[in-house]
């Protein structure tokens, strides 16, 4: 890690270690959450583009129809590798442990979070669980072949080491359960003087209901994952249908918890964009009390839904009527939510930086996977639409364009404070252009083709999607050169010691813009005490008043 | 502190609870939780249909309602610890029934 | 800790909530398997029945009054501590251990007798019955083997706890740490209330 | 769009198009007020916000009018499904058999093919079984689909009134070609369909009914 070149009387946290050590185990065995917050930072940029990487080759695969550069067993096994990945390894960890445990304690008033060596702890667990994910593609067997979803029997059947996958994914449900644990009684424990429930961040609020639905589905997915484990071990009869078991049984329990999961991703980014739109309008945000509660709504709602995943199963019509019913109810507080972000924006004073332009695109791509989501919640276009590569673009637009846009919305916001340096806004802006057409271009045509009947997992389809495929693909190579150049420049811009960021480059008024840039090792010297409300620009109104 | 709902969470860092609970009540607790246990198995043994399992689980959350309020000491702590436990619960209540909704009614 | 300066604060309410927050992940993963309990023997209610007969009930009501028992002295403990008899806090968390291996002995029994049946996952035997009795046997192994688990890991924390204890490391003013283990103790307790009459008294 | 091969095409496609308008618009408004104010409160051109911290009878009406929209939704979706679930009486019987990676498709008779081939204008009922893991049974352009498992009895049925051919696809992932899973279901007059009914049964040794 490159010491940082500004001069202050004081160290920041990357020149000061909370232990003896120096170098690499300074890092390793650091109980600093914001140093933590870092490792997660890079382990998981590792991971993601390890999975972008499959991601490329698949729809280079996809190019044209019949084989163009691999076999359909690497086919199976890359986009679940790439499922598992991205979604244990990205996105449920991008912006909850990166920057929630970076900024979370900084911004309610305290040094640390509540239990640091826990904190630690389940970085371990990411890095273990993740090296397992990988490590299995090496085994002889293969790596697991099943869809991140490991749908019996075919997770029993197949030979491939479904089991290294299966743990892994258990280990990282795991991190991620001590992660909220963390967060919540933090949370509870560690506001600093003055700091209400009302008067926190509403990233903090995302936080807080992601953490309890952390804590309250995960481990159902746990022993789910466990169960088949065994099964597969010691031929325990439990889902496979030959022994009597239920496969549906399965997925609903795998759904019970992976349904709450997308709040898990989305949530937080959620919270992001509610920090970052009222900054660069420089003005309150609209409604906090509506966009905070809407967070609780979605978590609670959130877990009555999970059988909409299954409306072609054949389930009674009872949970037909309610599931779908209950579906709607959920897209409730994301509209609301929707509507705020965009109301913030009205008289405002807005400066267009990168981190404002990642969020407008979150809210875009978010309002098109949310309106999917509708068209896929209604029972009888479920049923032709199910399992087609509408729904692949469907949660794309909410995982990618909403979460992964949130994250990169959240580094570029935040990437000042943590590094103490600047990246090249020029830059930013077009890798920022570069990326959303290129997400929407590769995942638009989806939803068309979807629609026409391209089932989702092909590893060949029929020539009449030709055409969006290539699109598709055409998109891919857009979107990873957007990725590169938005990489580069932020890599650029941690090496560059020259532009010095200062303590609150964007005017923010939460409590991370009154420490240095990087912070101090223990943030405050002093426990600062809360007066006002997260978003109060009220001396913008007031400066401009008397300069009048 | 302007906050009264934070003011008394946070007097709690200072004035940790020292609640202690004598040995003759969990004694007591004991005996109740043996009687209960007693109950349950010679209840198993009468044949009441659908009605075995009913009975069989609330003695059960009888019984565990005891363990958590008494010797896990919930009935000594924060109002919060009782909320989280009651949304614990519900959550799987919610799990549960609307897994039934499928099974119950399937065809 | 370091030696920099760096701390951890302290928080014995915190400490508890976090612990608590953790049972709740835990009671949450049994609940899975409850759930797959539920509906196999909504499915299948006949071979629950028959199977259920094959259990050792003696076996499992000792097994209850063993943890119920434990689950006293554990909380006893946690009194003597708070009004500072060091020697009756260890006594009791020992007397605690030495219960869990009872639990441990008599579970070792019955799945021997089990096994020496010819009931196991995957034996001849089990996969000549209805379908039923498999996934029932299937469920009994793994939700008690699981509850086994946490037996062994409970008594592993305990251990810990009496070394706490003895280098008063827990003393009289700080003793959150026998008060956590309690909980996870309880906890096993309390998931064997439901396994007892779940298991072996549905006949 | 709107090729009506089946009895719930038109339906489908209908309810479909209508969330799609209705999305278009809030989603064309959206973006439209998200750009104009970035422009119009640029910070150059307004350099003093204005405060304003929410709107009870704005929150009121975006929160009401949508529930009744998304209402709207779940009746369409909730009565076009109803129509699917249980097939007429007099519908014809049909054996599905899936298995890796590959169709079967039994008739009332015992006559056996991997192509479905079906009356028009006469309702089908599909009972689907599979004989490894789960596929699931997808024809497009019917839109209907619905999962095969190995010990769950699931059916679907159908009735197309446009002669021609169309794709039977595998929608679940089953295994290494689950991408080459396809067939054809050809739908002919009720006519055509008898004789070749005949014929194909004659020719399999099997004596029609």
């Amino acid at each position: 890690m490159n010491t940082q070149a500004k001069v202050t009387e004081e160290k920041n946290f990357f020149q000061q270690s909370t232990n003896k050590y120096t170098g690499i185990g300074s890092w390793l065995l650091t109980v600093d959450h914001k140093r933590i917050g870092i490792l997660y930072l890079f382990s998981m940029m590792t991971f993601f583009i390890v999975a972008v990487i499959f991601g490329f080759l698949i729809r280079l695969e996809l190019i044209a129809p019949g084989k163009t550069i691999m076999e359909p067993q690497t086919y199976n096994q890359l986009f679940t590798l790439h499922g598992i990945i991205m979604i244990f390894l990205f996105i449920i960890p991008g912006l909850p442990a990166v920057f929630g445990n970076f900024m979370l304690p900084i911004m309610i008033g305290a040094k640390d979070v509540i239990f640091p060596r826990l904190n630690l702890f389940s970085w371990y667990l990411f890095i273990a669980g993740g090296l397992i994910a990988v490590v299995s593609m090496f085994l002889p067997g293969g790596s697991a072949d099943t869809g991140w979803m490991f749908y019996v029997p075919y997770s029993i059947r197949t030979t491939t080491n479904v089991i290294p996958a299966l743990t892994a994914a258990f280990i990282l449900g795991f991190s991620s359960i001590l992660t909220g644990l963390n967060f919540i009684t933090t949370i509870h424990r560690m506001r600093a003087p003055g700091m209400s429930w009302f008067k926190m961040p509403l990233f903090i609020w995302s936080l807080y209901a992601t953490a309890w639905i952390q804590i309250l589905a995960t481990p159902i997915i746990g022993i789910t994952l466990l169960l088949v484990s065994i099964e597969r071990w010691f031929g325990v009869g439990i889902f496979d249908p030959a022994l009597g078991g239920d496969p549906i049984l399965y997925q609903h329990l795998f759904w019970i918890y992976s349904h709450p999961a997308v709040y898990i991703m989305i949530l937080p980014a959620m919270g992001m964009v509610s920090e970052i739109i009222p900054v660069f309008a420089r003005r309150t945000i609209f409604g906090y009390n509506f966009i905070a509660f809407s967070s609780i709504a979605i978590a609670f709602f959130g877990s009555l839904v999970w059988a909409h995943h299954m409306f072609t199963v054949g389930m009674s019509d009872t949970a037909m009527f309610v599931f779908s019913f209950l579906t709607f109810f959920v897209s409730i507080p994301s509209a609301i939510k929707v509507f705020n972000w965009v109301s913030t924006l009205y008289k405002g004073s807005i400066s267009a930086d990168p981190p404002l332009l990642y969020a407008l695109s979150f809210i875009f791509q978010f309002a098109i996977g949310g309106f999917t989501g509708l068209m896929i919640g209604v029972l009888s276009v479920n049923i032709h639409l199910q399992d087609t590569s509408f729904i692949v673009a469907h949660f794309h637009y909410v995982m990618f364009g909403s979460t992964g846009f949130g994250i990169f919305a959240a580094m570029h916001y935040w990437f000042p404070k943590m590094f103490g340096t600047m990246y090249n806004k020029k830059i930013a802006n077009w890798a920022w252009a570069i990326t959303t057409i290129g997400f929407n271009t590769l995942y638009f045509p989806m939803f068309i083709m979807g629609y026409l009947g391209m089932p989702r997992r092909y590893y060949d389809y029929l020539p009449e999607f030709h055409t969006y495929h290539l699109v598709s693909t055409i998109g891919s190579w857009i979107l990873i050169l957007g990725l590169i150049i938005m990489f580069a420049n932020l890599i650029k811009g941690m090496r560059n010691k020259k532009d010095v960021a200062p303590m609150n480059p964007w005017g923010g008024v939460t409590l991370e813009w009154k420490v240095p840039s990087p912070p101090p090792m223990e943030n405050f010297h002093e426990i600062p005490t809360v007066t006002t409300g997260p978003y109060d620009y009220s001396h913008y109104e007031l400066a401009g008043k008397e300069t009048k | 502190m302007t906050n009264s709902e934070q003011h008394t969470e946070h007097s709690e860092h200072h004035t940790e609870h020292k609640h202690i609970v004598e040995y003759g009540k969990y004694l007591f607790i004991w005996l109740g939780l043996l009687a209960l246990t007693g109950i349950t198995v010679s209840a198993a043994g009468i044949n009441l249909g659908n009605w075995t399992i009913v009975l069989a689980l609330v003695i059960a959350s009888v019984k565990s309602l005891l363990v958590l309020s008494i010797f896990m000491h919930l009935k000594f702590e924060d109002k919060v610890f009782k909320i989280f436990v009651w949304v614990a619960m519900l959550t799987f209540a919610i799990f549960i029934f609307f897994t039934f909704l499928d099974y119950s009614f399937i065809r | 800790m370091s030696s920099v300066t760096h701390q951890i604060h302290r928080d014995d309410y915190g400490s508890r909530m976090g612990m608590w927050l953790f049972l709740f992940t835990e009671l949450i993963l049994f609940g899975g398997m409850f759930i797959v309990y539920a509906v196999y023997r909504f499915i299948h209610q006949q071979d629950f029945h028959l199977a259920a007969q094959e259990l050792n009930t003696t076996i499992g009501l000792l097994n209850t009054i063993i943890l119920l028992t434990s689950s006293m002295t554990m909380a006893m403990s946690i009194t003597a501590i708070q009004k500072g008899n060091k020697k009756l806090a260890i006594a009791l968390v020992i007397i605690t251990i030495l219960f869990a291996f009872g639990f441990m002995v008599n579970k070792y029994f019955e799945w021997s007798a089990k096994i020496h049946h010819g009931i196991y996952p995957g034996s001849p035997d089990l996969l000549s019955k209805p379908e039923g009795q498999i996934l029932y046997f299937g469920l009994y192994y793994v939700m008690t083997g699981l509850h086994a688990l946490h037996v062994i890991i409970g008594v592993t924390i305990l251990v810990f706890n009496v070394v706490y204890l003895w280098t008063g490391h827990t003393n009289s003013n700080y003793f959150v740490k026998l008060e956590n283990a309690g909980l996870y103790w309880h906890l096993v307790d309390l998931i064997w209330i439901f396994l007892f009459p779940l298991f072996y008294l549905i006949h | 769009m709107f090729t009506s091969s089946s009895n719930f095409s038109n339906n489908v496609d209908a309810v479909f198009l209508y969330v799609v308008v209705l999305s278009l618009i809030v989603l064309v408004g959206i973006t439209i007020a998200m750009v104009y104010f970035v422009i119009r409160y640029n910070r150059k051109r307004n350099p003093i916000p204005k405060n304003i911290d929410g709107n009870l009878t704005l929150e009121v009406l975006w929160t009401v009018i949508p529930l009744c929209l998304f209402m709207s939704m779940f009746y369409f979706g909730w009565m076009g499904y109803r129509d699917m679930r249980e097939a007429p009486s007099d519908a014809m019987p049909i054996k599905v058999t899936a298995r890796m990676w590959k169709w079967d498709f039994e008739y009332p008779n015992g006559l056996k093919t991997d192509t479905l081939f079906v009356p028009a204008h006469k309702a089908i009922k599909t009972d689907l079984h599979s004989v490894d893991v789960n596929h699931a049974f997808f024809i497009p352009a019917f839109r209907v689909k619905k999962d095969v498992y190995y010990n769950k009895k699931n059916d679907l049925w159908f009735r197309s009134d446009k002669i021609g051919s169309y794709d039977i696809a595998c929608a679940e992932y089953c295994g290494l070609n689950h991408s080459m899973m396809y067939t054809k279901v050809h739908v002919m007059e009720q006519k055509d369909f008898d004789e070749w009914y005949k014929q194909t049964s004659q020719k399999a040794g099997i004596a029609n009914k």
